[in-house]
């Protein structure tokens, strides 16, 4: 089971930073085992940040982002006590959702 | 069997305590205790476990080893460089054909690699001598260390004649050799290249072809 | 070691080097100088989001969470400062248990704790020490990152005036100097000389208060290179597989000694861990 | 950690991330087709030309106005590679990061949204040095950055 995601999510003016570490192995598939076996590709395939109902960035990631993904973005239109949420989708369909209140 | 050592610890350590009460001001400064250098010996054969090709007699030390150890961050006695030297100089061996060149390319394989004699090590495979974790050599390689000396140019600095790569032989051979207690490990004396890979590595460094020639 | 003729030699070669560049139209020193900033660059960029923190959340969840057969929680673990406190701890890390009549650190603390009050067997308690991704997480990787993240900005502070600390401290020394294998290496072959490096990664020297201190107070670290969280007795049993010696055992008497040694000459220093690293 | 909320979601894992996306009132239906979707030729491609095709457009033109930020020249490992974008071309809907020498290009997408800086910054893997380019879609039109990134052998080479 998915361990939960790292959210930081600071408004400065107008604009939200929003910085996330994920838990994930970002397996490539192209990797093999001590025994020769490829270990079989298991990677997140979507990512999607909203801000109340506005989705403020969705992104479609390969197996070539790096193991426990970094994300860090700005939008504008956030105030501190809103909430900011990540959805992440993997190849194997397991899902994960956070949700952080900008400070 | 921990329980023992401790105790064993324990009691020399209150044995000692006036002794490194007055000591403890210099705790910068090595210890040289021939019986802590004991207690240390024991406690490290206690404390590690084979694991595949690395069996536990890899933790006793020849004379080289031991010695290097007991004046490790001192100034080594001359008589004890001499003797270091003379010894492990005796124990090198030019190849019976007395041709010492071999490929330089085959060489660079070599220098690149650190596999070998690690537990993690596939002993069916041959070990390299990862002369890039130390030195530079090819410049194209900027992923050098600087442990050792840069060895970029050697031959075109020393001149590409047999006594030059007589040299790099039997410093490949046997480090210790011409620098006692030198950091590199003594390749031909403890069986870690065979006699074609150190050719192959004296080519790296002495074929005027080989890039780190350039 | 001849210092004097080594260095001459190294000295020659550099300048007999930089000449030969200086001549071909370009600079070995500089080109060295740019990939030196160039890694910098890259370890600088990394600071900005440490995977650690994911480990640090999973190790407080576990910290608080009852387990063993006991149920009974970290809560009642002592690590030095007083059951269950987790603020400061690692800075006085290792230190001398009247409980386990033993020199700890804080592994080998972790786990008398979860076989003396959770009731686990030693083996349980160590069976993942160091964890290898999703399928084989460690509960030690995690716990330690979060103790130790608990530490942060605390001086360490190893108090290497009580008798058995101070007689671990003197043989983790000797440990440090013992050169030994097939390698003919020690501790001290990568980590006793100022400046240098083994490929591009720069080698503190741990025989100087500042290297050890700069060493010491980054471990553990998210090492990029294997996506994982690296405990301190991780780092020294990798150390001792690359110097080709056979495996340190986990919370063994000598990973101890030598882990006293290291923290004790980093005393005085802001810990400032768990770090991020190649 | 939120053992109720994962408790929800692995229940909900055999819905698409879309429907649940709709289902927790955080997408309107109309938004839902585009998070969804994961390309699946654009991520298998081995070239830019492939990749180019799979994502819709056409050429590319090289744009001064993609930049690399808190990028280095050479990676320590490249197992992590930081990687920062930033296009000022007007109009940027999407940024796409490019590795030219791994298995397969793309590395990622993100779509910009109306009211987000067309600037992020993630971490990648490179399995040797490459060109690593920045493909921005922007007014229905493409533009790319590149720049090589060494990547380095490390440590004492295990």
């Amino acid at each position: 089971m998915a361990d939960p995601m790292k959210i930081r999510a600071n408004a400065t003016g107008d604009s939200t930073e929003v910085k996330v570490l994920m838990s994930h192995e970002m397996e490539t598939g192209q990797r093999k085992d001590s025994q020769g076996k490829t270990i079989p590709a298991w990677f997140i395939q979507n990512v999607t940040v909203t801000h109340g109902d506005k989705v403020v960035l969705a992104a479609q990631w390969g197996p070539a982002i790096a193991k426990n993904p970094f994300l860090s973005f700005k939008f504008k239109g956030g105030a501190k006590g809103d909430k900011v949420k990540i959805t992440w989708t993997d190849n194997h369909n397991d899902t994960r959702t956070d949700e952080v209140v900008i400070a | 069997m921990h329980d023992t050592i401790i105790r064993r610890g324990l009691l020399a350590g209150a044995v000692a305590l006036t002794a490194t009460v007055v000591l403890y001001g210099c705790a910068t400064t090595r210890a040289d205790d021939p019986e802590i250098a004991a207690r240390a010996s024991a406690m490290m054969k206690a404390s590690f476990k084979e694991r595949g090709q690395a069996k536990l007699d890899r933790l006793n030390q020849d004379e080289t080893q031991r010695l290097c150890s007991e004046y490790a961050g001192r100034t080594l006695p001359a008589s004890v460089v001499d003797k270091i030297q003379k010894e492990n100089l005796a124990t090198v061996k030019y190849p019976a054909d007395g041709k010492l060149v071999g490929d330089w390319k085959s060489g660079e394989r070599i220098a690149q690699s650190g596999q070998g004699f690690q537990y993690s090590d596939d002993p069916s495979r041959p070990a390299g001598a990862n002369c890039y974790a130390c030195h530079q050599l090819a410049p194209q390689e900027l992923s050098y260390g600087t442990i050792g000396p840069s060895l970029y140019q050697f031959g075109k600095l020393r001149g590409y004649t047999d006594e030059t790569r007589r040299y790099a032989w039997a410093k490949i051979y046997n480090a210790e050799a011409f620098n006692a207690c030198s950091n590199m490990p003594r390749f031909g004396h403890h069986g870690i290249l065979t006699e074609q890979q150190i050719r192959d590595v004296v080519a790296l460094l002495t074929d005027p072809a080989s890039p780190v020639n350039q | 070691m001849q210092p004097v003729k080594r260095r001459a030699l190294a000295a020659t070669c550099a300048i007999v080097a930089a000449l030969l560049a200086g001549a071909a139209g370009i600079s070995g020193v500089a080109l060295a100088q740019s990939t030196a900033d160039e890694i910098q660059k890259y370890r600088d960029a990394l600071q900005d989001g440490n995977p650690a923190e994911l480990w640090e959340a999973r190790g407080e969840e576990l910290w608080k969470t009852p387990r063993g057969p006991k149920k009974v929680s970290f809560a009642s673990c002592d690590l030095g400062l007083g059951a269950g406190v987790v603020k400061g701890a690692y800075a006085h890390l290792p230190r001398y248990f009247a409980d386990a009549q033993r020199v700890m650190d804080l592994e080998t603390r972790l786990v008398w704790c979860m076989v003396n009050q959770q009731g686990m067997t030693q083996a349980e308690a160590t069976k993942n020490a160091f964890g290898n991704g999703s399928e084989r997480r460690s509960d030690i990787e995690a716990l330690v990152a979060y103790v130790t993240s608990q530490s942060r900005g605390i001086t360490m502070n190893v108090a290497l005036d009580e008798p058995h600390v101070r007689d671990m401290y003197a043989l983790g020394e000797k440990m440090f100097f013992f050169r030994g294998g097939p390698h003919d290496f020690a501790c001290a072959t990568c980590h006793g000389e100022d400046g240098k490096r083994i490929r591009l990664q720069d080698l503190p020297n741990l025989t100087k208060t500042e290297g050890a201190q700069k060493a010491y107070t980054t471990w553990p670290a998210y090492r990029v290179s294997q996506g994982e969280l690296r405990t301190f007795q991780w780092r020294l049993n990798d150390c001792f597989r690359q110097q080709r010696f056979p495996e340190l055992v986990f919370g063994s008497d000598a990973s101890i000694a030598l882990t006293a040694y290291l923290a004790g000459r980093a005393n005085g220093a802001k810990y400032d861990g768990p770090a991020i690293k190649r | 950690m939120d053992s109720r909320r994962r408790q929800a979601l692995k229940s909900g894992g055999g819905l698409t991330l879309a429907t649940l996306l709709v289902a927790a009132g955080w997408l309107k239906p109309g938004d839902a087709a585009a998070a969804d979707a994961w390309n699946k030729s654009a991520f298998e491609t081995k070239s830019l030309d492939d990749t180019m095709k799979a994502l819709g457009g056409g050429t590319p033109a090289t744009s001064k106005d993609i930049a690399f930020f808190s990028t280095p020249d050479i990676a320590e490992n490249g197992a992590v590679v930081p990687i920062g974008i930033t296009s000022s071309v007007p109009k940027t809907e999407s940024i796409a990061i490019l590795v030219e020498k791994n298995p397969n290009m793309l590395a990622a997408v993100f779509d910009i949204p109306a009211g987000t800086e067309p600037s992020l910054s993630t971490r990648i893997k490179m399995g040797q040095t490459s060109n690593v380019v920045a493909l921005v879609k922007a007014d229905g039109k493409y533009y790319v950055a590149s720049k090589e990134i060494k990547v380095t052998l490390g440590g004492c080479g295990g």
